[in-house]
């Protein structure tokens, strides 16, 4: 058989696999270029963009929990216009999507950043981190509900030109709801799952281990609950989706891409192993050959209801 | 930088609580340098699901050997403990940036205050292979944590000894040692691997003198190789602002007057 | 030292330990009390009992996950007359807190079955189970909103006057809100978490794994959500709580007591190894031998704010 | 019924994709009847979770081993591939009721599918022991699939193959050559461990020639104890009304007539 085809394009962008790193587990793309070339990736979402630098949160921000890890790094970044004039023509010169992921605590916040961002050359895709507190509605996360996640999406509509990934927070009642809420407000697509809520407390110190006390957790242990979600929202939303957490193997991914999802993303898996999404490539095409699957296309929503 | 699963030739206990791994790993071996690190996990499972980094405390290029020493803390270093000959365990190594030896040094000092002596061993063989005069002292909390002895007694070099309770040696701190030496020797540099307060305070003493210092440091990690800013430490830059680095990453050896330490 | 005092008393209920085995995960006892007396734990919480019979979903029911497992088991029982008068008399012999826990599709169903176990001698609390789909709120589950969930337990504190303990379900956005609406409701004790809602994808057949399609996730993979939310509850109501999700040896178990559980319960831990519940019995006993202390009361809420 | 880590003594490929593992175990060796199973794991650690149900191919009361016979399929039995001599591995065993042996019958029939050989194996060894007269029907896909003659002929036990492919033996279904044998002997009892199909075929063919069948059904598990419901199968209960049964506890050998099959 030929090589089966990997490459997947939705809302307006570009991918040759359709693998790509999360967010805040792959900075810039610097540090994995050391290991294996940047291009190999269909895309690469860096690590979240605030208008103004952050320190990020106290040590320690990493716990290590049962098939998975808490962290609250609580977005370190070097700010915007750092952002923009030094990190990203860095990586644009590489031939993957590059997808800028954007947070804020004001709504204005994510407009600065979109304007700015959407500046760069060569930039792919925005994504939206709507998991941020709410600054000016005491501290709830901007994605937890449907209007205020609109809100954020509405207001970086208005500064970017840019295909708009809206990315959700698995923190929610309904996150169908979330999704259609986004939907409507203008996003070209939508990624999930961020990081669900969690906490480990130390029993020596009798205190919470982390330093931000509570944060959030990723790896294999939360893939159910993220194909799941993936699988809901598929069924009730028309715009492509991302689909992420805890993907370590082919099969892993293969489970989003058929509960509808076009294309997916690595965050903790990279962390452990940094071959992880080549591993991933390699073992996608693998199977498509193994099944005689021409297309990896073919196989985005097998799952679905009705797709049987 | 490998990641390969390192075939495991020994499994040794060294004191109570404190074991050595030798590892058959020739490409590590080939390129690691004194006080860097590696990635490392029990079980090629996801149980542990991270790697714990621990120093690289001896390497045998000839042989492809490289070993760590380590306690035994919490559940990942429990099941290191139990690991057997012939398991091959998952590894990301040389990671980090080690020791900057200066060959012009001719007498420096290399302090280690208990598991400290890993990163700090390797150090110390690579300076006796460059022929620069060592003054080395090493601190623990009591006998049963003095490491690294039999290694050192190997290369015959002479070691200052301090026990808190005075079990063996001279009873007190590292840095008692240090300050000794200080007042009597022209010191070129002073390397350190130890408790972040031992840590701190050798750079107190090494500041006080205007003598260079190295510090090995140690935060939890989530990646090691600088991808996830989970372990980064407080840092000045060298136009004087404050910032942060990655311990996996620009270290974990900083020069000791770029730390900004914890109160 | 001499043995320190495990035993712990809240909402009326008496355990000799805090550690109970949770609903769903050890049928009524009688398969446990030929491992172990059943006599050691402090209590047991019997599989959901609902109105009518129910002979659950259908197969598989099981979906192995990264360190936790799915299960849409689907509340399968022999209905509230049968467990009335078959298995609460075997198990209320037993020396220990009988829980009863009790599920429904409408809210007068909890009434009814409210009052008919209220009727069995010796069962020492109820534990109503608010995850169930509120089949008159288009399936949406009770323990969802504020309202709904309070709905339930207003109905079953009417007619029951056994000490009544709420099981809330973690899918949901706040659950805090959740907890301060069941306590406002008359709920005496609440009791978090129950499964986080997953679905596991066969790539072969290309289509849930699960007869159900989506399942309840649980196991060591929900520790850091679930004694999170513990953490939160515990600093926003009065009411005592019990612990549960993912505890598999003492130290899992202590961080939720540390995050201000009074008592805790096991599940999934019990299927893989039936000897966990004991294990962890005698892990807090040494824990607090070793730590010298006299009561484990004395931990409860020890990580919360203003506890340091 | 016991937990312990039982100890590996030999890990062995039977034949491509096909593997058989002795334990030492020696209680459960002591316990164990014809049918029965265990739930084992791979690993110490929580990865994978759960214990895969596994039948007890053989057992040594004098030895004190335990042996299971297992297809290469997922993640667990690829990791079970894979342990080592030494390694002590979770178990819970035994598991279930076994076949029951009628000691009054004269002549029956046990067919095995496949791996379905495993529980097979320990019966047939049993009604060995007890002089009672056995015709052994064995059926696979493919020659490469086929598993216990070594033991069977160790036994010196004739045996009737079939595979569908006829790669080796009769080519053809096992269920024809039970239907051969029913036609003419007279028969007490049939045995049958194999594909669902097969199973469900041989109940057909028995209850025609009104002849009492054992299956011993498979079904995805839990806890593999009977606490959580997860086993399920459709089951007629004395009074002919339908109901559940689990295929852990109240199984996996079940009358086949009890048995409510999957259209
Ligand atoms: C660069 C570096 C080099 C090190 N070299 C050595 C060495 O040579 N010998 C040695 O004995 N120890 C060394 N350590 C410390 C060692 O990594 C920890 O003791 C070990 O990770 C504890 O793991 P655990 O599973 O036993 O503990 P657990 O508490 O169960 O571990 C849980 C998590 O916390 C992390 N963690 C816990 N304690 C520490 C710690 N003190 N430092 C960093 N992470 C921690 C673990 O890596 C893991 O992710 C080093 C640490 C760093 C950062
Ligand atoms: C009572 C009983 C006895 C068995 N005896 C044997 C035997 O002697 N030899 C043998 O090779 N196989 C036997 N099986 C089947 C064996 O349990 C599965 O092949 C095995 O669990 C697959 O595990 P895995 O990790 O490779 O597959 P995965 O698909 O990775 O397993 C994922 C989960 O599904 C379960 N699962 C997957 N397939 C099956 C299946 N067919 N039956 C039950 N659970 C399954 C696993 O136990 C696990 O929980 C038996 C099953 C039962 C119920
Ligand atoms: C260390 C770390 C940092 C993260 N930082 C961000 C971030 O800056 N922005 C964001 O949208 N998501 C962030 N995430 C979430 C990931 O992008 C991803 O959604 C999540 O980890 C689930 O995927 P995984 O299970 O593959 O890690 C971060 C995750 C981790 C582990
Ligand atoms: C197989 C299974 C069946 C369950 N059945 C019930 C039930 O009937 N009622 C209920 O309130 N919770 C039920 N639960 C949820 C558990 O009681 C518990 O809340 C959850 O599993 C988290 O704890 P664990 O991680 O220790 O399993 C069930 C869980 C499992 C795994
Ligand atoms: S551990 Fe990830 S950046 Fe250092
Ligand atoms: S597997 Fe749990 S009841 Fe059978």
């Amino acid at each position: 058989m030929n090589k089966p085809n990997l490459a997947v394009e939705f809302a307006g962008i570009k991918m040759k696999n359709p693998v790509m790193t999360a967010s805040g587990t792959c900075g810039y793309g610097r540090e994995l270029n050391r290991i294996f070339p940047l291009e190999r990736l269909g895309g690469i979402s860096v690590k979240g963009t605030t208008l103004e630098p952050r320190l990020g949160n106290n040590m320690p921000r990493i716990a290590e929990t049962p098939a998975g890890l808490l962290n609250c790094v609580g977005l370190q970044n070097p700010g915007a216009v750092k952002v923009t004039q030094k990190e990203l023509p860095w990586v644009v010169q590489h031939d993957l999507a590059v997808i800028v992921n954007i947070a804020g605590g004001a709504v204005e916040d994510y407009g600065k950043v979109a304007a700015m961002v959407s500046n760069v050359q060569g930039v792919a895709a925005l994504e939206v981190n709507i998991s941020c507190p709410n600054v000016s509605a005491g501290g709830m996360a901007h994605g937890a509900k449907p209007e205020t996640a609109a809100a954020v999406v509405k207001e970086v509509r208005q500064n970017t030109n840019l295909p708009m990934i809206v990315k959700l927070s698995p923190n929610v009642t309904n996150i169908v709801e979330i999704a259609k809420a986004v939907e409507k407000a203008g996003a070209d697509a939508v990624s999930l799952i961020n990081t669900l809520l969690g906490m480990e407390i130390d029993i020596e110190s009798r205190s919470p281990l982390l330093g931000n006390k509570v944060g959030g957790l990723s790896g294999p242990a939360v893939h159910p609950v993220a194909v799941r979600m993936v699988w809901q929202v598929a069924q009730a939303v028309k715009i492509p989706i991302i689909g992420m957490g805890g993907i370590m193997t082919a099969e892993d991914a293969l489970q989003f891409m058929m509960a509808g999802a076009t294309a997916i993303a690595i965050g903790s898996g990279t962390m452990v192993d940094p071959m992880t999404p080549i591993k991933v490539i390699e073992g996608l095409e693998e199977w498509l050959i193994k099944e005689g699957i021409a297309d990896i296309k073919q196989i985005i929503g097998a799952a679905l209801p009705g797709k049987l | 930088m490998n990641l390969e699963n390192a075939r495991v030739l020994e499994n040794k206990e060294v004191k109570p609580n404190f074991r050595k791994l030798k590892l058959y790993s020739p490409k590590v071996a080939a390129e690691a340098k004194a006080g860097q690190f590696l990635m490392i996990k029990p079980t090629v499972v996801n149980d542990p699901f991270l790697g714990r980094p621990m120093a690289i405390y001896d390497s045998d290029k000839t042989l492809g050997i490289i070993e760590i020493l380590f306690m035994i803390k919490g559940r990942g270093t429990k099941l290191l403990a139990e690991v057997k000959v012939d398991d091959a365990l998952p590894v990301i190594a040389p990671l980090g940036n080690g020791f900057k030896i200066t060959e012009t040094d001719k007498n420096v000092v290399c302090i280690a205050g208990g598991v400290g002596m890993a990163p700090i061993y390797s150090l110390i063989k690579e300076l006796h292979n460059k022929d620069i005069s060592n003054n080395i002292i090493v601190g623990a909390r009591t006998e049963a944590m003095l490491l690294g002895l039999d290694k050192l007694a190997d290369l015959c070099m002479a070691v200052d000894i301090y026990t808190d309770d005075g079990s063996f040696g001279s009873k007190g701190l590292a840095t008692m040692g240090l300050e000794n030496i200080l007042k009597e020797q022209k010191i070129d540099r002073v390397y350190c691997c130890g408790s972040m307060i031992m840590m701190k305070n050798v750079a107190k003493i090494t500041a006080l003198y205007g003598i260079p210092c190295q510090v090995s440091l140690e935060e939890r990690m989530g990646c090691g190789i600088g991808i996830c800013m989970g372990c980064v430490c407080g840092h000045k830059k060298e136009d004087g602002s404050h910032g942060l680095a990655r311990v996996c990453y620009e270290g974990p050896v900083f020069d000791a007057e770029e730390v900004i330490w914890h109160e």
